[in-house]
């Protein structure tokens, strides 16, 4: 059956007060800096530095709180290209970051020959991920399988589109995972377009969690732009992964509030008035009220976390930007590895 | 006669297709009211409305698998791929399917369809978003493949693959899309499906290409001409069927071929070209049979340098043609 | 929601009372055809005739009872390898399906070139069927899909093993139809096995109708060894599409009373005491026993019915087998359609 | 050395890996219980249980993607196909993700698994049992193509196979299960992936083949050697990387070159071998470079006189070198 969260579950007071004020100002600095990044990748992109930038904004409290659930160097994660906030979580450094958006050569996500946003890092567990959408959640299936050959208990997560669940092999994962009671959490982050598809040109169902019993596990949906919310349910999740009771289907209901991409143009097909009413349901700004209002974090503390968030910000374009380019004969390297 | 784009010749045809015959649709990602990513289908929707231009769920099986079977009732349906990249996941649909129902119901059955795919690089598009796809598919009995380099040929052809029983593969290069333009009449005319054409008739060697390297091979030609050596350059167009008559008789009458494709080179379209010559026009060989194509890694990556790497230029094809002209 | 018609449908009575006892019987006599022509055929195959044979044995009242609820001449039928029974209720005789099981160069279906069993008939609207399990789902989608775009009002039917529902082209092709609402109608023939491989190791659930709701459809769980019950929630299923209210998902809970097909050997995988045990849920001994319940037909016409039904099998085996093999030089054939 | 069948000698190649390491796993249909349709894992799931032979659902996407991710964490997958045809729903998680993987990470990821497909025909297997599938894969960079003919080849090139730290997609050619028998050593033994075999040396022409062709390929040789015709048969075994050395080595000794395969002729692999020959041994080539293939229709009809006429036989392999020696 699938459960809305925010109709019958401890909403974000609930989650927010078990966390310690450390933590939520720790989620709160991942959600503005991931902003604060992508803000500057579309300034590049315009300044004609960065061919092509794809966004996270409007996503993330829904992979702030997800990421805060699990475990950083034990857990593997498998996010998409709007999981910009998820990699900074698991450990991405900005620089890294910028690195693939410049495709410089130490780019440890693909040395500078994916598009940028294709993370990947061996070391942080973060799977490389490809452009064809919803290949990853076959993979993450067989993380979790692998895992479970193993005997080992590290959690799979992974993060795709409401588009995405339109392609088979958003079917077939699950449907493993639902079969051998893997540990795999799949996380549809749902901005309601797949660029400039609407849902209900995509699905007949109202909401993705809607097809949790279709596979035997459960089907949750909740608020995306609450990360407190996200972080409780992806906790939950977690802790049935890791006893062994297999994977949970999340729908974080999330707004986009770019367009699909720096190739794109969404006022061909969103409205004047749905574009204002989007920006409404800033995760940020909606996280901030929580915090002011709770006394955790001040106006002036505020600002102050800005302010060094822009200045790593500026500290990592810069050092991006210095980087080398790779050599032309690099092209030939890696076809195979070398036993 | 007026000079238009690539795209816009793309555009023209299906419109006119379209205002004719109202079995044809259009199905694929963004393709209605976006117009799709590369705006071919832009303006349709409000001709033809959303029963006509539809915007399909996002899954390329399903993109193929529908229209194979709304091609078997009656209508006659042109699907959109967003990149060639992504046919991949309809591989199924198009190879086990379109391609061999008319073979397996010994004639009872087609499947007048066609795929539009807008492939190749050179416009950082990275790893999957500039691939090349024709030898898989070009290797496939029962499916036509045709791959336009020149607005003119690009309409022409594509109204004769609209009008096909058959499935055709129509693949679009992006990085012609714009770039290319060229007269286009405004009659209606159509390209027939399988005959190549020597875009440059020359004496000294044949150069054999399509889509962006097509462009290319003339600009190469076009270098050696100053250097007093005459390139015989043939657009190929349809790759399947392909024709072979001109190919070989290009090669009797040069003794010297050079095949050019962007996809990497092992394995890719080229080698079916150089056999067909190696066997067929063998008699009258005064060289080997050279081939440039992309170097052999997965594909072609994002950062520039690399990109440029990757893709044959006319200075390497020029090279190749001069190589051959001294042999 | 997933409905399981037996549970609070009306069931066989019902649905019997409302046919004519003309049509129950010629029901029941395609049943029996379908029967008698599927032994014949693994007699044939042991006797060094026939190299292949894949058996309708066990869902011949899932599928007669589908099929009586479609209009001939106007529905299109897309069944999978085992409906042999789905096949002669729209229109294919005897001699027809034999043809195929020589690979006779009349043979309708494909003049020989495809295995027993992929049936096909311009003619009747039965469209082309291929091995690679699945992909009539989206051709299913796609002549629904033509239909509502040229305004007709036939109805599409497909059928397919619940085996078959694991693969990606189940999702993507249900999914378009659900979201056109288009007049076509899945039906899952279970019969708890994929080959060897049990229901359980091929989904989390215990019905395939359960994933009706993950498309916003209607999913149907039925007694498909009941020829009334299938007949009924398929004449509904039919209405609705014909409605214009879109597509149902059957699930018709079969048994296979055959190895997977003559290659197989399913005593490696099902004990003496299933396989016994499946013999007691034969379709056509139950609707028989309904039928002289009912005074619907006597021993002695059953008798003659059967008596008929074996002549006419063994005319179209002979006829099949005095037809010519394909001639060598037919390989090159149809390659390309001629415009 | 005991004598076994290709079919054992890749069992034993399965079994003796597993027992060694503990991080292999077999996964697809019916390779349990059942120990797969051909029974090559027949016997395993008693020996290594259901965890590490495991009956996957029927959707070779998911075979292969969740390989794809075994992979990744640290374990040695073994997907099965049940038949080659069947591969084709996983051709996006092939190519677009195993084969492009260790690339597109700059090396930092791997994906050490296998894929074994049983592939070819002559088998009663009709349009969807008896395909060939080795030019569609062996085109793509990152993959490697392996297509044994023997079971000493079949059972070493399995084992190297498996500890490839690439993916690799191991041919096994159907009706050489049962049929090719040969000697197999008892003790461990490899034979690496990459260099072709020269199973019959000769001096008058050189024959290229793999799978059940190398076999017909030997028995028109053997023909020849009567008619005084001395003709070199060279395994090609694997198909990506292509052993290209030898392959020109051995058409400059000979200077005539056949290459032979089921597969439709018409973008088929021995484009690329008769490529690479009309380009690296066009000084020393004394004659047409010859190909033969299964015609191009779309697969092999079930009719056995349609099977019969689409399958190259010893005998036309005869005559073509026959016609080769001539010339
Ligand atoms: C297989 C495939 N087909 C098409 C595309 C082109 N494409 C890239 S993103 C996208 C939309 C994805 O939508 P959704 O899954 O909802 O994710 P969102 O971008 O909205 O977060 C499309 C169609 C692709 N990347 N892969
Ligand atoms: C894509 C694909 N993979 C594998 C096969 C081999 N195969 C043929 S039938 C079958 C089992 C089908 O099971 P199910 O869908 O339950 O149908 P049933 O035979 O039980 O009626 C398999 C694995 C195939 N035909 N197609
Ligand atoms: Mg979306
Ligand atoms: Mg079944």
């Amino acid at each position: 059956m699938a459960v809305s969260i925010t109709d019958h579950a401890p909403g974000t007071a609930d989650a927010g007060a078990e966390l310690p004020a450390t933590t939520l100002r720790e989620m709160f600095r991942c959600m503005v800096l991931a902003r604060a990044l992508d803000e500057r990748m579309w300034l590049l992109n315009r300044a004609g530095k960065a061919p092509f930038v794809i966004s996270c904004q409007g996503h993330e409290a829904a992979q702030v709180g997800a990421a805060f659930a699990l475990t950083r160097g034990k857990d593997v994660t498998l996010p998409y290209y709007r999981g910009l906030a998820t990699v900074l979580v698991m450990g991405m450094t900005p620089e890294e970051v910028m690195l693939a958006l410049f495709a410089r050569a130490t780019d440890p996500n693909s040395g500078g020959r994916q598009m940028p946003a294709h993370y990947s890092s061996r070391r942080l567990k973060i799977i490389t991920q490809s452009s064809p959408v919803g290949t990853q959640i076959p993979h993450a299936a067989g993380v979790g399988l692998a895992e479970k050959i193993k005997g080992g208990d590290a959690v799979v997560w992974t993060s795709f589109g409401e588009g995405t669940t339109s392609q088979g092999d958003f079917h077939e994962g699950i449907n493993l995972a639902a079969v051998h009671r893997l540990p795999v959490i799949f996380q549809c982050e749902n901005n309601e377009y797949a660029i400039s598809v609407p849902q209900h040109q995509q699905m007949a169902v109202r909401s993705v969690a809607d097809r949790g019993p279709a596979y035997g596990i459960p089907g949750i949906s909740v608020d995306g732009t609450d990360v407190l919310a996200v972080y409780e349910v992806t906790r939950r999740a977690v802790e049935r992964a890791r006893r062994g009771d297999g994977p949970t289907l999340i729908e974080a209901r999330v707004v986009r509030l770019t367009a699909h991409s720096s190739d794109d143009n969404d006022r061909t097909y969103r409205s004047p008035r749905e574009l204002q009413s989007t920006r409404r349901s800033d995760p940020i700004a909606r996280f901030a009220a929580y915090l002011h209002e709770h006394d955790l974090l001040s106006e002036a503390e505020e600002r102050e976390l800005r302010a060094q968030v822009a200045a790593e910000v500026d500290a990592a374009t810069e050092a991006a930007e210095r980087a080398p380019l790779p050599e032309p004969e690099s092209l030939l390297n890696h076809v195979y590895a070398q036993s | 006669m007026p000079e238009i784009n690539l795209l816009e010749a793309i555009r023209q045809a299906i419109d006119e297709m379209m205002a004719q015959d109202e079995r044809i649709f259009v199905f694929g990602e963004d393709v209605g009211r976006r117009g799709g990513v590369f705006r071919v289908t832009e303006g349709l929707i409000d001709k033809y409305g959303p029963m006509r231009i539809i915007d399909s769920p996002l899954a390329e099986s399903v993109i193929v698998g529908a229209c194979v079977g709304a091609a078997m009732n009656d209508t006659r349906p042109i699907a959109e791929i967003q990149f060639a990249d992504f046919i991949a996941p309809a591989f199924n649909q198009i190879v086990q399917e379109a391609a061999r129902i008319h073979y397996r119901s010994n004639g009872d059955w087609t499947v007048p369809m066609v795929i539009r795919a807008p492939w190749g690089g050179g416009i950082h598009g990275a790893l999957y978003h500039s691939q090349s796809i024709e030898a898989t598919f070009a290797h496939v009995p029962g499916l036509k493949v045709v791959a336009p380099a020149t607005p003119y040929d690009a309409k022409g052809l594509l109204k004769s693959a609209i009008e096909d029983p058959n499935p055709v593969l129509f693949l679009e290069h992006k990085k012609t899309y714009r770039l290319i333009k060229g007269q286009v009449p405004e009659h209606d005319y159509r390209v027939p499906i399988g005959p190549a054409d020597i875009k440059r008739p020359g004496e000294d060697l044949s150069v054999f290409a399509y889509g962006l390297m097509l462009h290319y091979c003339l600009e190469a030609a076009q270098a050696l001409a100053a250097e007093g050596v005459s390139v015989e350059v043939v657009d190929l167009r349809t790759l399947r069927p392909l024709d072979v008559a001109t190919i070989i008789g290009s090669v009797r009458r040069t003794s010297k071929a050079l095949i050019v494709h962007e996809d990497n080179l092992t394995g890719g379209f080229g080698g079916e070209v150089a056999a067909l010559i190696a066997e067929h026009a063998f008699e009258q060989l005064d060289a080997p049979v050279l081939r440039i194509g992309g170097p052999d890694v997965p594909a072609m990556p994002f950062a520039k340098p690399l990109e440029d790497a990757f893709m044959p230029s006319p200075q390497k094809i020029a090279a190749a043609m001069r190589r051959l002209a001294a042999y």
